[in-house]
Order: C-alpha cells, then structure tokens, then sequence
C-alpha cells in the first residue's frame, strides 16, 4: 500500500491531469529533491522557490487570481510563522472584495512532532490555522485520506490548508487508494526516484489514478463504542485507536474513536452524536494546551451537551512549553505519547459517573 | 469640436497643438483629457474628506496629490478581465487611477459611505480600498506591502500566456519599501529564466505618516533597489502627468515586450496629509499637480472658463453621487458572515457547499 | 484623571528615568508624532523606526541581548502577524540556550475592536498572544493598570506583551497614577503635545511619578458577587461591569466581576475561588471564537471545577468571521456590546440550577 | 621552538617565511594555527556525523567544508561578554569559527549527544545550534534568516558606547537572503546618521538544500545586495584562508574604525551536503578547503608528518570528548520546564516570580 507522502504525491499528479493544478512549488519541491518528505517528486508542474515562505504564499495568491491552481509547500509548519499576516489576508479576500474574488489555493505543510525534530521542526498548526478565517483546514492521519482531502482541497475554490503529520508521513495506508498498483513494490519502482546519479534521467510511470474525495468536514469514526468518545486527528489519531483496543481488551469497555480529518469546518454532527452516546469525551492532540483547537471542540460540547456529559470530559494536548527539545526525554514528556492517551482514556471511562 | 475619447462627452474646441515637458509633450487634447480626470479625482477625494469630517463616513485616506501619476497610469493600463489584461495590486491612493480606469465617481463614494451597494466591499473595507475583478483590481488592503509578494504571481500567469502582452502593475509607497515583501517582488520577479512582467511602481510622497523618508531611506533613490535584480528603473516627477506619461509608458512597453520587470519611483504629493486620522488638513507646503498643470495648460492658451467648468462639471458630478449613495441601502445583519466561502460542492465540503453559515452544527 | 494613553507615557518616562529603559521605538513614536495615539510623545529615547514590524522585534532582541531595555511598539496588532515567528523566538531564547540569555523586551500594540477600524484596525490579538510559551501577556482596562502593568513589563526580566485595548486609550481613570498632577488640564498642558508648529520646540514638563507595579499575573475583582462570575479585559471589561451594574439593580443578583488584566500568566486562584463560589461562569473577550483564550480559561475550569457548576458555564466571544466590517452594523453585530453582555449574563445568573 | 600561540602547546619549529595566496600572505606559524583548527573542526564534523549515523545522534547538520574561513574569522574576533565585545549571531555551519574562538571540542559534542551537559541548549537543540553568553554567541535558530533581524540591535548598543571597537558579526547562506530579514538588516544597519557596525556576512555554498543557487539568485552577487543601501562589500574565496583572512579583517577593520556595516561574501564548499536529512555522504565534486591548504603548506616545506600529526591529535582528543560527553548525565523529565521563564520578583509576577511551573494554579 501507498504511504501517507505516496498518496500525497499521487493526489497531486491526479490533481495536475484532471483537476487543472498548475503550480506545485515550494523550496526544494522541485527537481531534483522533490520536496524534503518526497512529496512532489516526479510531478509535472513542480518547481523550486526562493528560500522565502512570504513569497511563496503571495505567489501562490497571486497564481490563484489569475486564473491558476496552485498547490503551495511551507517546507514545515515551523517555518509559516511569517506569513500569518497573508494567511490571513489569503482567508479575506473573498469576503473583503464582496464576494467578487475566491481564491483557489492549496497550501501543504508538515505538522506536529514524532521525527525528533528539535524545537523547530515539531510544532503543531492546528490551532494557529483554526483562527484563519475563510480557510478550510485538513488533517489526513492515513494514505487514503490523505488522497481524498488533498483531491477535495484542489477542487475547493477557497483557500485550503492540508496539514500532514510528520510523524506518519512514511507510514503504509490500509487501504488501497483508487488506481494505486497492488503491489507496493511497483508502486515505489514507478514514483519513487531513484537516489544517486539515476535521477537526473528519471521519469515517473504514473499508475492511472482515480478519483476520490473526501469531503471536508466529514470525520471519520474509526472505531465504534459507548464508553467514550474520543477524537483527536494527526500523529495521535493512531496512538487514541491504539489505546482504544487495548482497552477494549483490557477493561472490555470500547471506547469510540473519532477521526476528525478536517479541522475546519468541522464535524459537529458526528462528534455531537458521539458524545450524545457516549456522555464522555476525551479529546487528544499534541498542539500546545493554552489556547488549544481542542479547547474550542471542548467548548462547543459544553455548549451543547453539558447536561449530557456523566463525568469530566478532558482534553489531552501537549504542554505549554517554548519548544520540544531534542533529547527525547523532551519529547516524551512534552507532547502526548501512548501511555498518556491510554492512561487519559481509561480515566474517563472508569471514572463513576 | 471634438468629444472626450473616454467619455465621449463633447469637450472644448482642440487646439491642435503639442504641450510639452522639457523635452517630451502630449496632445493637448490628451491634456485635457487628463486634466479633467485629475480635476474629477480631487474634487472627489475633496468631497469625501468632508464626508468624514461630517460624520458621513467614519475614515478617510486617499491619494490628493497623486493624480497625474495615477490618471498618466490609468490611461495607459489594459482594463478587463483575466490575464490577457493588466492586473493592478493597488494601494489606498489611486483613486484618481480607478476614474482614468473609467470607474464612476459615485462607486468611490459609495464605499465612503459603507453603503450596502458598494460593489468593492459592500461597505466593509475603508475607502480607497478597491476590488474590482471585472478590471483585474485585486482587493486593496490595508496591510502594507503585501500586494508586492502577490505581483509577480499575477504576472507569472500573463508570462505563460503565448502571444500575451498583460501585464501587472503594483503600486506602493516608500516607507513600504522597507517590509520584506518589496525585496520578495524584486526576487521573484527576476528568477533566472523566469522573469515575469511586473510594473513596480513606488509613489514616493517623502514621508510614511509622519516619518520622514529622509530619515529612514539610505538608498539614494527607492529605485536603486533594482539594480542589484538588474531590474532597470527610472524616477520620474509623479506631479508632471507629461513626464509620468512617458515614463509610465516605457516602463509598460518595457514589461509588455520583454516580459520582465521594471521599476518606476513617482516623487508625488501628499496634499491633505496621510488621512483623516491626522487630520485631513490642506498641506499648503506641498505642490499641487493640479494647480501646476492648469498653468501649464494656460500658458498653451487653454481657457480659464474651460478649466473652471471642469471643476464645476466635477462639483455637480461628485454631489449628484453623494446625494444618490446616501439614499442607498445599507448592509444589514446577516450580512456579517456573507461571502465567506466561495461555494464549493458537497462531495467536496460536506459542511460549507455554499457560505459561511456560523460554527458547524 | 490620565487617560488611559496618558497612563502609558508616564509610565514609560518613569520607566526612562528610573527603570533603564534605554529605546521606545516603532513607527511613527518619535517626534513629531509620538506615536498615532500619542502614547509615546516628547519620551526623551523614543525615535522612528523604518515600516517594518519584523525589523522592530528582532531590533528590540538585538537590544535586549546586548543590554538595553527597549520598548517597542507594533502600532495596531493587526500588523504583528507577519512576525510571529520573531515574536516565538523572543520567546524561547531563555529556554533555548538553557538559562543564558534572559530576553527584557516589552512590545506594546493597541489591540481590539472599537475604533470604526474595518478590516485592519480592529483585530484582536490575545488569543494568537497566548500561545507564544515564554512569553507574559498583560492587558490593563484602565489607566492606573496601564501604569502599574507597563512598569511590571518594563522590570520583568522577560518579553511581556502590553496588549492596550484600542477602544480604551481615549478614556480617563477614575483613579489618580501616583505622582499625577491633581487637575487633568494642568497634566495635558504639561504632557500632552500641542499640535501645529508650536509641537517643533515643544519640551514636556514631566510631573514627578512614583512607582506603582500592578504584579503580572494578579486578576482584579472590580464587582464582587455570588449571583455568578464574569471574566473579562480590555474593551468588553467596562462593558461587563455595566451590565452587572444594570442586572444588580434590574434583577437584585449581583455579579462578580473579574478584570483578569494577565492574559498569561493569569490569575488561577482569583478564577477559581470565585466559580467555586458562584457555580456560575460567564467569559466575556471579543477574540475570534474558534480557539479562543476564553476557551482555554473555559477548559481550565471545566478541568477543576465541572462538578462545582451549577449551570452550564458559557464563552461570549467574537464571531468567526474573516473581519469586522467598517460599516458599523458589521462590529455591532460581529463582537460582543452591552445588550449581547447583558443578555447572556442574565441568562446565565438566571438559569435553573 | 615557538608554542602555539592559541592553546600554548608546543608546536614545530616555525620556519620564518610568509605563506602567501597571490599578493596576500600570512605567517607560516599563523597558517599553521588555523591548518590545526581547520583538522580539529573537520575532525569532529566527521566525528559526528558518524554519530547520527550510528544512532548517537538524531540530526547532523554543521560545516565541513567551510573551514577556512570561519577559523579565519574566529581568530579576529573579540571574544567576550557584552557590548565592549563582538557580538556573534550564527547559522548552523559555524563549528569551526566556535573552536577559533577557544571552545573546547567536547562542547559541541555534548550538544550533538544531547546530554544535560550540554551547555549551549541542555539537550534541546540541534547540534551547531550554539549559545554561550560569555563569548556574546545569541542562540542559535534554525529558523533561517532571523539573526539578520536581530543583528542591527546589538549593534546599535555598540555604536552607543564611547572609545568602542566592538561589532556585531551575523552570519548565514546564500539561499537564506531571499528572506525579509536579510533586506531589514540592511535597512536597519544603515538609517540615515544611524548607521551601526555590523559586519554582515554571507557564506555561498552555491545551494539551498537541492536548489541550486542560480536558479534562483538574479543577483551577481549576493553582496551587490549593500549597493543600494551604500553599504561597501567584497566577495572572497572562503576557502582560501590567507584571502579569508584579510578579507575579514578589512571587514572588521571598517566596522570598528568607522562604526558602519560591511558585507562580506565568502565563497564555500559544502562538503557533505546539506545535512545527516540529505545523507550526509561526502561531495566528490567539492573542493576541500582543508586538502587545497595543505598543498599549499607542503610547498611551503611543511612536514607531511606535523600535517598528519595534526589529524592523529585532532583524532584524539575528539575520540576523547565522544567517551567522555557519552558517560555525561542525561536531561530528567523535570527539564522541559525549565528555563522557560527568568526569576523574576513576587511584586513583579505573582504566578511565576522564578521559573515556570506548569499551568498556572
Ligand atoms: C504592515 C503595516 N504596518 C503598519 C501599517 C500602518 N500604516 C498605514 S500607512 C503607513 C505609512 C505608509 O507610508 P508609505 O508606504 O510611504 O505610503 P503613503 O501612505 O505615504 O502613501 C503605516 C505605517 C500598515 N498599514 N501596515
Ligand atoms: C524560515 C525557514 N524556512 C525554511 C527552512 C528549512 N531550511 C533549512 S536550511 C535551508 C536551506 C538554507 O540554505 P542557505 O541559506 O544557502 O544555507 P546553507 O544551508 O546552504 O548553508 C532550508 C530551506 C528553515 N530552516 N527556515
Ligand atoms: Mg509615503
Ligand atoms: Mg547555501
């Protein structure tokens, strides 16, 4: 099966051949490196930036008002810190103009901890990109998804935000993605360049990629249950599905697991649902905790089903703290790894109601 | 008796003579012409300061001591839609650009008003702050500098285009200059191989609020700021519209034939100081480019009464807007959260297929 | 009384006379402006600065680690987001050379709503503030605050934030600063610059202020109350004592009202004692509503306080909109005023418990 | 028998001839000194990247390759703490400028074992990422470009203080000027009669990761970047260390005599690509500075057996450091709070008068 970065990459070439994406581009994203993850190689359309993320969203903006489709890399989310300002304006202009301009461009960018990043490439966006008016935000946690929101974010005519999970970026999907080979050995012989001399020669063989959207704003229950809910998306969603079995085994109490895949907009009516069900609610993600997206999931559930609620509901985020240092003794004990969602989970599952 | 070329309305009898500047003229007729777009521009700007003064609008900033710059400008850019047409990343001082665009006097005003027909903004952003798409005007904002980091992607559109002479203008001031965005235009618009037709213009007024330039500006001229890109450039006196006539067009045919950058500094006025804020007072120290082409356009023999009736045509034009916009509807409540998202479809967004319509639920 | 800008000048000529502060800078704080809501005028170091926000901060972190003690400012918040990543930096240099390099900067900027300032003007920027680890964040609602609060940011080791609520600068203090002149006029002539050509020669006469610290981190309790607890700072903070003012005597229930002034570190003890007393909990800020600082505030209580509430405890925030329109039916109806206040204080002091 | 005049060892007999590299020269006994931590900073860049390759390590990144100029730079600076003293802002190549300066080889190991020994970032930050306030090294970011802000800062400090010749030194690559911050450096070192010193530096490898610098540099060379801000430059061949050398003093000379900035290109190589990311294999086709001044010194009549002694003794003391940090203590769980906030006072902050403590509570 393709991996995470694969299916990327594939979403991208289907996106250049069937969805009129006319710009891939970023710093590195070009020939020959293909982007520091790998996730443009081989593409089409896939060029190579000044070493200034400014320029490259302004880029991106103006390609969109002319009529372009640009898919536009922030090499890591660590590095966007400068450009909220156009973000921002990027989220407006449609609102700002009366409606008159949408801008139809995809910004990638790799998010979160788990590749012993250091302080400055382990940051979460989530949060920041929560509070960008005007943009819709997306957060594949496997290959098939992956494959359908990056289709879904080329085809939506307003600014789109495809955060990837660092830490999965190299992980195998479950599921075959539409058009993808069946042996995972082709797949990389006829999209993964070549490393050494070979490359400067090298073509990719596409497959013959199908169609495939995951709508924005439809989450994903991946594991269903009455004990409580739990959702979270990114590096920990595998970590919370995790936990969850071995509870299930453990305490015999399933906990259902909630994939949100989009960030927003959102999907209320499941997690809404959900917690209507279960009157428990866990919510794990590893962006800092002051001032967490988690934070405002938590308050629309208060909002809306305080009185449903058996016991405390929580949120699991990562701690407020400069930065994730490079030992791992940082790492561990700054953002949340299994033992603390599997800890977080059972409490509130057991606690009395 | 010939008639305005732009408007068509009958205007004076042409004396079929050049005006020059130095060494460069113009038609008379042209002069008029912009003349008359000048005249338009201030008396309009000059009605909208006391709008804000009045309490008809609550904020005012535009471009009075621009105008021969923008309307020698605006005259000469390719207006329509899409990238075979010039695209404009303007700032808050070019109304004077818009009416040599032809935009009616009344859509100025209506943003001045916030009225609900205001077709830049539905009376959201301040005045000056243009969008029309139609003529390939982005959506000003107030941020400063940041339609520079957007221009050469406009233009890198146009570039591809076979057989295309679109180009992109944008526009700034000189305190701007020193946000990274201006240094982000230079490069992106000079990749090597990929240079992109970008007219970058800065209108230098001397000062950025009350900073004077002098006292934060090491380079001799802004334009100077090219040379290291080899992006050639030119100062022109933004207050002669003859010499900004030329120099506007060789920086155009310039972009328009090679398909590379070009750098034009206007030295402009800032006639009622930098906006409402500071207090929208006539700044008699500074040269008015009306004022100083009307004695130009004397001394060729125009007549006085031609160049009053202008000012008079304006006065009637600009209260007949301002009387129409404020009888307009405003915007209403449900309007705050209008125009949003751009629909989109529900396979693809399955919460927001059309508008934004509040939290998720 | 000083008004509220006034209380800022004064408290940044005690901070260059008695506290080191060596540079206050920004654009357009030097003469002859002294800053466009005149905060800075006639400082003896304060001078103008080139139109570059990035320039400011990293020139405010160049004076700090050489030794000086600057104050800079961004002049509206909605122009510090193309600096963010300076401003996160300035945050975890301390903890990045482990102790090294303590970072005494103070940036100040006008933040929120309430100045017919359309899309640009009108930002809020606690929120975005919050989540920059390292960083102290105060926000005073009045002039005294202003006074004691930028001088606890002056003589903080650390980068502290000085967010001045835009709507509230114009507004006098209903409490002497410790040095002021008795009569307001006699203040003016002495501080406030005159304008025309007489400003040129202009020289301030200082009057002679005493040192005041309101200590980061301390919340005030400006109502005190059992009917329920308000939370609230900068501009909606007035509004939330007016409406408590009107409920007290409409309803006979007397709202607590908290000015909670630190954004961070705030003041958990204050928060705490009053919800487990009320049971009640209203937070008021006019920040965008998707992750919110209220939120995290909401969370923190939930986290030790849920089974303490009475009633459901509720946000009052600003919408999720891309902007604030200038038309004024656009901020009455995108932020929070006085009847929205008002209503859902009421709702909240009358719900069934 | 002279000693070495950096560490006081004994050295071999110095044969009282000038090296010279076309009309520049330097004394063979200084040649010999910067040979000795050129081997020192190469040895141990090799030494580590072993280490992330053998799982000592998570990340390599550092300067092999760009020797020859950082320890000709290193040698002339002032090294000590405050404004009287050169400030240095780095970027991730500058190992062997920190060893010019007298850091002792095990520091930086320490940081690439991030042990709590670590005295630049405790374990926290990537190897090359220096920070050692008694020598005014700011902390180094990976955040390309951002020392180039911060720069100007402490040199307007040092421009302040009367009789001083101390001077800010910001360094970083190629690529990394095409952001914001390289332009604000310029801007801001040269405000009008407020012009401070720094000495801005660029080290060209010719690449940014895998793009190469041409394809995105319209410049000739990058220090034609000082040219509109008045701002005098050079470019000079970084790995030759005599020309580094009087190219960096005649940089430093015109930043402590004239209290103004200098730009200073130095041509390098990039010997084992970009990073341990890129594989950290060695680059064939780039020149080695350290192998090019060798050639040089055995010209000269320089013992092959005192060049090789230098890479046996670098050898050791490196393999010596590599044992030593490794059985060094490790940060504790209750080390990712710490140092987040310096002490302040009870009336100042009420919640953390010291250091951060979690959530407030
Ligand atoms: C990023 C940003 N910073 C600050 C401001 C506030 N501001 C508005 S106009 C202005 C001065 C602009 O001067 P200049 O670029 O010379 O243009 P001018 O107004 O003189 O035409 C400033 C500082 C802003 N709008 N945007
Ligand atoms: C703001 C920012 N954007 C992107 C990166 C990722 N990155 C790290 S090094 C690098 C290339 C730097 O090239 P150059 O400036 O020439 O320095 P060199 O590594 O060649 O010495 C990039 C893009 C970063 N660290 N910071
Ligand atoms: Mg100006
Ligand atoms: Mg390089």
């Amino acid at each position: 099966m393709a991996t995470l970065v694969q299916a990327v990459r594939l979403a991208l070439h289907y996106g250049e051949e069937h969805l009129g994406v006319t710009d891939v581009f970023g710093e590195d994203v070009g020939p020959p490196l293909g982007g520091v993850f790998t996730a443009t190689q081989g593409l089409r359309t896939a060029w190579n930036s000044p070493l200034d993320e400014r320029g490259i969203i302004g880029m991106a903006m103006g390609i969109a008002y002319a009529g372009g489709r640009p898919v536009a890399e922030i090499q890591f989310c660590d590095y966007g810190f400068n450009v909220i300002d156009l973000l921002k304006v990027a989220g407006n202009q449609y609102w700002a103009g009366a409606g008159q301009y949408p801008l139809p461009m995809v910004v990638m960018t790799p998010s979160g901890s788990g590749i012993r990043g250091s302080l400055y490439h382990s940051h979460s966006f989530e949060s920041w990109a929560s509070r960008l008016p005007g943009w819709k935000i997306v957060m594949p946690s496997n290959a098939l998804d992956a494959y359908g929101l990056m289709l879904s974010a080329i085809e939506d005519p307003n600014p789109v935000l495809v955060l990837l999970p660092k830490a999965l970026l190299r992980v195998r999907g479950e599921q075959r993605l539409p058009g993808e080979p069946d042996d995972e050995n082709e797949l990389k012989e006829r999209i993964d360049a070549p490393v050494g001399e070979a490359r400067t020669t090298w073509q990719p063989r596409w497959p013959k990629m199908e169609p495939y959207f995951v709508p924005i704003g439809k989450a994903s229950t991946v594991r269903e249950g009455d004990a409580c809910t739990v959702i979270s998306y990114g590096r920990t969603l595998p970590l919370a599905v995790q936990a969850a079995d071995e509870l299930a085994t453990e305490l015999g109490n399933r906990a259902e697991v909630i994939d949100l895949r989009s960030i927003f907009p959102y999907d209320w009516k499941c997690i809404s649902q959900s917690v209507s069900k279960t009157g428990r609610l866990l919510i794990v993600n590893e962006d800092t905790e002051v001032t967490n997206f988690g934070e405002h999931l938590l308050r629309r559930v208060i909002e809306h089903h305080f009185y449903d609620l058996l016991v405390r509901p929580r949120l699991l985020a990562g701690k407020h703290v400069p930065g994730i240092g490079l030992n791992q003794v940082y790492e561990q004990n700054t953002v949340p790894q299994l033992r603390h969602i599997k800890q977080a989970m059972s409490e509130v599952i057991l606690e009395q109601a | 008796m010939n008639s305005d070329p732009l408007t068509g309305d009958d205007a004076v009898a042409i004396l079929p003579t050049l005006v020059y500047s130095g060494r460069e003229s113009l038609p008379l007729e042209q002069c008029l012409t912009i003349h008359r777009l000048m005249v338009r521009a201030r008396v309009m700007e000059e009605r909208m300061i006391k709008m804000s003064k009045s309490g008809l609008g609550h904020f005012w900033i535009g471009g009075p001591g621009e105008e021969a710059f923008n309307v020698a400008l605006g005259l000469q850019i390719r207006r329509g839609q899409g990238p075979r047409y010039d695209y404009l990343h303007l700032h808050y001082r070019n109304s004077a650009l818009m009416l040599a665009l032809g935009m009616p006097v009344i859509e100025s005003i209506r943003q001045m008003a916030m009225t609900a027909t205001d077709s830049h903004s539905l009376g959201r952003n301040f005045v000056g702050h243009f969008c029309k798409r139609e003529w390939n005007v982005i959506p000003v904002t107030s941020v400063i500098e940041v339609q520079y980091a957007m221009a050469p992607g406009t233009a890198l559109m146009q570039k591809r285009l076979p057989d295309s002479e679109g180009v992109t203008v944008v526009l700034g001031g000189e305190a701007g200059t020193a946000e990274g965005d201006f240094a982000s235009c230079l490069i992106w618009s000079t990749l090597p191989g990929r240079e992109v037709p970008v007219l970058i213009v800065v209108t230098n007024n001397g000062y950025g609020i009350s900073t004077p330039a002098c006292s934060v500006h090491s380079e001799r001229h802004v334009v100077d700021r090219g040379i290291p890109f080899g992006v050639p450039g030119e100062v022109v006196d933004g207050n002669d519209p003859i010499r900004a006539w030329h120099a506007v067009e060789r920086g155009l045919m310039h972009c328009r034939a090679t398909r590379t950058p070009f750098f034009l500094e206007a030295n402009v006025s800032r006639l009622f100081g930098h906006s409402s804020s500071s207090g929208a007072l006539r700044d008699r120290t500074q040269e008015d480019p009306i004022e100083r082409f009307e004695r130009i356009l004397l001394d060729e023999g125009v007549d006085r009464g031609h160049l009053d009736q202008m000012h008079e045509d304006a006065h009637t034009e600009v209260e007949q807007a301002v009387e129409q916009a404020l009888n307009e509807p405003m915007p209403r409540p449900e309007d705050v959260e209008r125009y949003t998202y751009a629909a989109s479809r529900p396979e693809i967004d399955a919460v927001y297929p059309d508008d934004y319509t509040g939290l998720p639920n």
